[in-house]
């Protein structure tokens, strides 16, 4: 009947396939390296590159949500920018040192992660949208309201930040920012990976692919949403915390509905739910933007608003979803 | 006490502008599920096209209303046919993002055709200034708006209730699948009802021009408020987007006038509190 | 990777000529939100700079001046840091130039000090901007600047004793309501409220029913520019608020020329305070107005056109004086100092805060030949930025 | 005969409307332990309701239900499936794009609170994965345990239902119409493997093939208008003439 598996399958064959769904594959590998050129070939770049790195570390936080568990959000720039101002804060109160100011922001975002998670997991289709939206908008309306401890709109300028390891020094070049940016995102994709292919990442699959089934096999689902959404804003805080840390300065846009937009928009882009969609949509977008913005700037968003319509249209599982169904791979759709 | 009347008459006024902007949406949402973010852009279409007749073919304000409508329900037709109905029963993510890459294009095509300039309407004199009724100053536009949107209600109403074409609508968002049973072209139906809406949102955008302004940016900027109306009054819901709306607008000025500090958080602490009480909305079924 | 190696030669080699080119090009890289909400603003402003560089060539002290656009796509404090550092690291900018917003100047200060490149901050109007680097001077306005001279005049010249004040909810407002208050009431004005709007407000009329309910004598309004001047000032005629029975007071974008179109005869009587006049009867401003609207569309200057206008001109008189010195020390240093006649009239920068000083004037709308427009019913000279 | 046995499962008096319509009214039933019972009825007498409402996916107006003793009536749906009270759907509620394997062990994963562990990859719950499979070849379903479930062919998606169900460990499994939409021929052999389910678990199943219920029931109830008709012996109901009337006079299809 099938050819998958011969019929007389045993349990060690299921066993190793199953291990076999998350084993790195050369592509991988060859990606992650690829993303250490530009220190070689392109270093007038590296300050783009560090912000892509941001940008993809923002949308991998959202791809937990949005690709794995089904939660489409309007507002996660509300947990970017709170990890943001933790950053910022924590260094105008004169603690300036990188990995420690990373780690509190952090935990301060998915603490309020958790504590808005308890909303987020009763509510579904356009009124999920309309909340986190909400939500993103009463953040960024109360930041603005407490200007004395935010800058409001004229923003923070934030307090250079210490050298890592009280070594690498952040310099004009970028070369630092890149490497840092870079390392973060790459430990956060590592745990990314992890976490799908664990046992809670099938759950939040199972989620994904029928929300109504899993109370009936005793899955106690609301509480597998709101972990992975305190562990998205997490991570969505420390790409914040990133972009405070590497640019010196934090405004109220880290928090606009601008950025949860485009973060969205990065990630269909590339690709929802295959961790990879995140970084390579953060990489065609701020790209594609930064080369249309300095031939046009005007109308670079024309090309932005174009391009996403063509996607939706004839690549409905994003650029890799396109790439990999070209290339004849399992992920038919 | 006149103060608190004349807010009230103030927000319902908004209200009723939010409404007329909103309605098409919220019904063509319930009946397609289909979630249009390019609405604000249709109101954006009819507000320039309203502009343009005006200076350009020195259309009267009245007739350019009409205008507004007709162009936006006209090239809504068109994208309905080309690239909407390739995404009815799409994953919504995908509707949101479709939508979403129009108003990028929208938005560009405006800063092309007609710049970045806020655009201007010269309203007859009769519509300007203000009038006192019992003591009380009430602007001339804001009572015009009141009264379209009644008139528009009254329209949708009747033609809803009374009409054969109004029989069918009602019966594809109850249930498509037993429309389209009973023979009903549900596909052509949601066609009409979709440019209906669209061109309810140009007249809703010509008709803001006067109080909010006309830029590239006006279907990013009206969006929220539209969503807000829709899903507070629930999706397919005529009354629930006329009671949505009112309510949006006149807790929106109210809001500010008794509690400026909060003003501008309130009708989203309204939005997250009516949602997470009533998901559906305050009118919505499904 | 054969075709990669051949990207990084070819980009490697273009990285090498425009090294070469840039012994005898200027390179002014300008940061401006060409798109997003704030794009007619940094095109207006583009657009004063293009009419400087017309006019006065692209050639000074020998040396081509080059302009390297930069977007930052709306309020993007971390973007305009990215731009700032590209333009120096990759583009070879000599001077980094623009800046609408606020937000933005700072978050490309700390570049601008780290890279030691002079810094012309056209726009973005709090006054803490200068204060963030050696390196930055300013050509445009500040908000205490102005406000703080309608207020004192208010009380002593205006005829008001007692004054309401509406502001945005945001930085330039909070600044704009401090320092109008704080000329007002040092000169023996009283306040009686102060009320701020969201920024983002389709509809004033419950603010402006709440000053009414106040009945002051005037009311203060700073508003952004964009369609929020008109709303307002519709609100408040509707309310029955009007010059002469109620003063409006404003800073001068309430009444730039879209607006006042817009409002029509509401807008008759508002008073504002502003740096640039477009109707002032002055030959350098009529030469700069016709040039302008000839060189687009008919379209007018406005506050973002002369701080472009002005500051290309700050950028090319400096490098006149250092004979074409482009360190960011020898042009800060030409700039201190500086003084000469603008189409707003006479202005200098202040040695000490680098920060512009220029004539205020109080303006009333009124009608001439028919039309509304901006009369000046008052110039105070040499106003300084009373915060620095 | 299994009356003397301990009652596993037990509603009192459970009723429900929707709006004027009574869909449930005072419904009694005792499921004894590892008992085969079928729950058959006219359409829109109210079975599905009936298992909605005992396995919690509605909340009754009145009455309660006791699993093994305990009050269960205000508890949620999973806590239910973790007591041992589970169900299938009559349309196939599935995970289109998970393999078979992927989702029982899913299931195990539950029922074993080691869902939400996200710090080890899913291999490294190696008893897991081999009860999945197990589970999947008890029920014949060892061939397609690796292809995405929407590949399979309907009746080993059927088969899928309950080996998700089995996979919770039930005391109690609800089976609503099993083998809907599979051809007759294949559905006999649908029942043979819920026949030879474990013996401790007790079954209810809802089924309109009277040939099939009269072969695998070992006790039927007949619900009629939400009411319970008569609960008896296969033999019983087929001679019963109200049983005839509302439902084998015009439902019995052979």
């Amino acid at each position: 009947m099938n050819q998958a598996m011969s019929a007389n399958a045993n349990v060690d064959t299921a066993r190793q396939w199953l291990k076999r769904q998350s084993r790195w594959s050369p592509f991988e590998i060859v990606f992650w390296l690829a993303l250490l050129l530009p220190f070689f070939l392109f270093p007038t770049y590296l300050p783009l590159a560090s912000q892509i790195a941001i940008a993809a570390l923002f949308a991998l936080s959202v791809d937990l949500i949005l690709g794995y568990a089904g939660i489409i959000t309007l507002g996660h720039a509300m947990f970017f920018g709170l990890g943001a101002y933790a950053a910022a804060l924590l260094a105008k109160a004169g603690w300036s040192e990188p990995l420690t100011g990373l780690l509190f922001a952090g935990v301060f975002a998915g603490l309020i992660g958790f504590i808005t998670s308890f909303m987020i997991v009763r509510v579904q289709h356009l009124a999920l949208l309309m909340i986190t939206l909400g939500l993103g908008v009463l953040t960024l309306e109360l930041a603005n309201a407490m200007s004395w401890l935010t800058g409001g709109t004229d923003g923070l300028r934030v307090p250079r930040t210490w050298p890592i390891f009280n070594y690498f020094r952040f310099d004009l070049w970028g070369y630092t920012s890149y490497g840092y940016t870079l390392a973060v995102l790459f430990i956060c994709f590592l745990l990314s990976r992890l976490l799908v292919n664990s046992s809670f990442g099938l759950a939040l699959r199972g989620i994904r692919e029928n929300v109504k089934r899993m109370p009936a096999i005793g899955s106690d689902h609301h509480r597998h949403l709101q972990k992975i959404y305190t562990i998205s804003a997490a991570m969505a805080g420390l790409a914040g915390a990133l972009l405070a840390q590497t640019t010196s300065t934090v405004a109220l846009d880290v928090l606009s509905f601008t950025r949860s937009a485009d973060v969205i928009v990065m990630l269909v882009l590339g690709g929802t739910g295959r961790l990879y969609g995140a970084i390579v949509g953060a990489i065609i977008f701020l790209v594609a933007r930064d080369q249309l913005a300095g031939i046009n700037p005007q109308y670079w968003y024309f090309w932005i608003g174009l391009l996403l319509m063509v996607v939706v249209l004839f690549m409905p599982k994003g650029i890799l979803g396109f790439l990999s169904r070209l290339a004849g791979r399992r992920d038919n759709d | 006490m006149s103060s608190i009347v004349i807010v009230l008459f103030d927000g319902f006024a908004f209200g009723m502008l939010l409404f007329v902007l909103s309605v098409g949406l919220s019904v063509t949402l319930g009946l397609m599920n289909f979630i249009n973010l390019a609405h604000g852009a249709f109101g954006m279409l009819g507000g320039y096209a309203a502009v343009t007749a005006m200076r350009l073919l020195g259309f009267p304000f009245l007739l350019a209303l009409p205008t507004a409508f007709l162009a936006a329900a006209l090239l809504s037709i068109v994208l309905e046919r080309t690239l909407f109905r390739r995404l009815y029963g799409a994953p919504e993510l995908n509707q949101v993002l479709l939508t979403i890459g129009m108003v990028f294009v929208a938005a560009a095509i405006a800063t092309y055709l007609f710049g970045t300039v806020q655009q201007v309407i010269i309203l007859p004199s009769w519509l300007r200034g203000s009038v006192e009724i019992a003591g009380m100053r009430f602007g001339v536009y804001r009572i015009f708006l009141i009264g379209i949107a009644l008139i528009v209600t009254a329209l949708l109403v009747f033609g809803l209730e009374r009409t054969r074409l109004g029989a069918q609508i009602r019966a594809a968002v109850d249930n498509q699948r037993v429309a389209k049973g009973l023979g009903l072209d549900v596909e052509k139906i949601f066609g009409i009802t979709f440019a209906l809406g669209s061109g309810l949102a140009g007249l809703g955008g010509a008709l803001a021009v006067e109080i909010v302004g006309l830029d590239p940016s006006f279907g990013f900027h009206f969006l929220v408020y539209v969503l807000i109306v829709v899903s507070v009054g629930g999706l397919g819901s005529i009354t629930g987007s006329f009671v949505g709306a009112a309510l949006l607008g006149i807790f929106d000025v109210a809001g500010k006038y008794f509690w400026p500090e909060i003003g501008s958080f309130l009708i989203y602490l309204l939005l997250v509190a009516i949602l997470f009480v009533r998901p559906l909305g305050l009118f919505g079924k499904r | 990777m054969k075709t990669k190696k051949i990207i990084a030669l070819l980009g490697a080699s273009l990285a090498w000529t425009t090294a070469g080119y840039a012994q005898e090009t200027v390179k002014i890289g300008v940061i401006l939100p060409y798109s997003g909400p704030f794009a007619d603003a940094a095109n207006q402003l583009q657009a004063g700079i293009d009419l400087y560089i017309a006019k006065h060539g692209d050639t000074v002290a020998g040396k081509k001046i080059e302009l390297i656009k930069k977007d930052t796509g709306g309020p993007a404090a971390d973007v305009a840091q990215r731009m700032a550092q590209e333009l120096v690291v990759r583009d070879g900018a000599d001077i980094i130039a623009g800046f609408a917003l606020t937000p933005e100047a700072l978050g490309a200060a700390p570049v601008a000090e780290e890279a030691q490149k002079l810094m012309v901050v056209m726009n973005a109007a709090t006054s803490m901007v200068t204060e963030q680097s050696e390196y930055i001077v300013r050509t445009s306005v500040t908000i205490p600047q102005v406000n703080y001279a309608l207020g004192k005049w208010a009380f002593e010249d205006g005829g008001v004793t007692q004054a309401y004040t509406l502001v945005s909810d945001y930085g330039p407002g909070h600044d704009a309501e401090k320092s109008f208050s704080a000329g007002f009431t040092e000169a023996g004005g009283k306040i009686l409220g102060s009320d701020r709007t969201p920024v983002a407000n389709p509809d004033f009329s419950a603010f402006v029913q709440r000053v009414k309910d106040a009945n002051p004598e005037a009311v203060y309004i700073f508003v952004p520019g964009g369609a929020q001047p008109a709303a307002i000032g519709k609100a408040l005629v509707d309310r029955g608020l009007a010059p002469p029975a109620t003063k409006i007071l404003a800073q001068g974008e309430l009444t730039h020329p879209e607006a006042l179109a817009s409002m029509g005869e509401t807008a008759r009587g508002i008073i504002t305070t502003f740096h640039y006049t477009l109707e002032r009867d002055d030959p350098l401003n009529k030469e700069y107005v016709e040039g302008y609207t000839a060189a687009n569309n008919g379209r007018e200057p406005d506050l973002f056109s002369i701080g472009g206008y002005d500051g290309m001109h700050l950028i090319y008189e400096a490098l006149k004086k250092t004979n074409g010195d482009t360190s960011g020390d020898a042009l800060i240093a030409a700039a201190k100092g500086m003084s000469w006649q603008s189409p707003r009239g006479p202005m200098s920068i202040d040695p000490e805060t680098r920060d512009v000083v220029q004539t205020v004037y109080i303006r009333e709308v009124q009608e001439v030949d028919g039309k509304l427009q901006n009369v000046i019913i008052h110039e105070i000279p040499d106003v300084k930025d009373p915060l620095h | 005969m299994t009356d003397q046995k301990e009652i596993v499962l037990r509603t009192d008096s459970l009723s429900k409307k929707f709006g004027a319509l009574q869909v449930t009214n005072a419904v009694r039933l005792a499921l004894p332990r590892g008992c085969r019972y079928a729950l058959i009825g006219p359409n829109g007498a109210g079975k599905t309701t009936l298992i909605n409402l005992i396995t919690g996916q509605l909340k009754p107006d009145s009455g309660s239900i006791f699993l093994g003793g305990d009050d269960i009536t205000g508890k949620s749906v999973s806590a239910r499936v973790r007591a041992g009270l589970t169900r299938t759907f009559q349309i196939n509620t599935l995970f289109p794009d998970l393999t078979p394997l992927e989702a029982v062990t899913l299931a195990v994963c539950e029922r074993e609170g080691k869902a939400g562990q996200f710090w080890q990859p899913l291999s490294a719950h190696g008893a897991a994965i081999d009860e999945a499979f197990e589970t999947l070849k008890s029920i014949g379903l060892a061939a397609a345990a690796t292809r995405p479930t929407r590949t399979l062919p309907y009746g080993q998606q059927r088969l899928l239902e309950i080996a998700l169900a089995l996979a919770t460990k039930p005391r109690v499994l609800l089976l609503d119409e099993p083998a809907a939409g599979v051809p007759k021929d294949e559905s006999a052999a649908l029942f043979e493997v819920i026949a030879a389910l474990p013996s401790d678990i007790s079954v209810l199943f809802i089924e309109h093939d009277m040939d099939i219920v009269f072969k695998f029931a070992s006790r039927i109830i007949v619900l009629v208008a939400g009411g319970v008709l008569l609960e008896a012996d296969p033999e019983e109901v087929r001679t019963d003439q109200r049983v005839r009337e509302v439902y084998l006079g015009k439902g019995h299809h052979v």
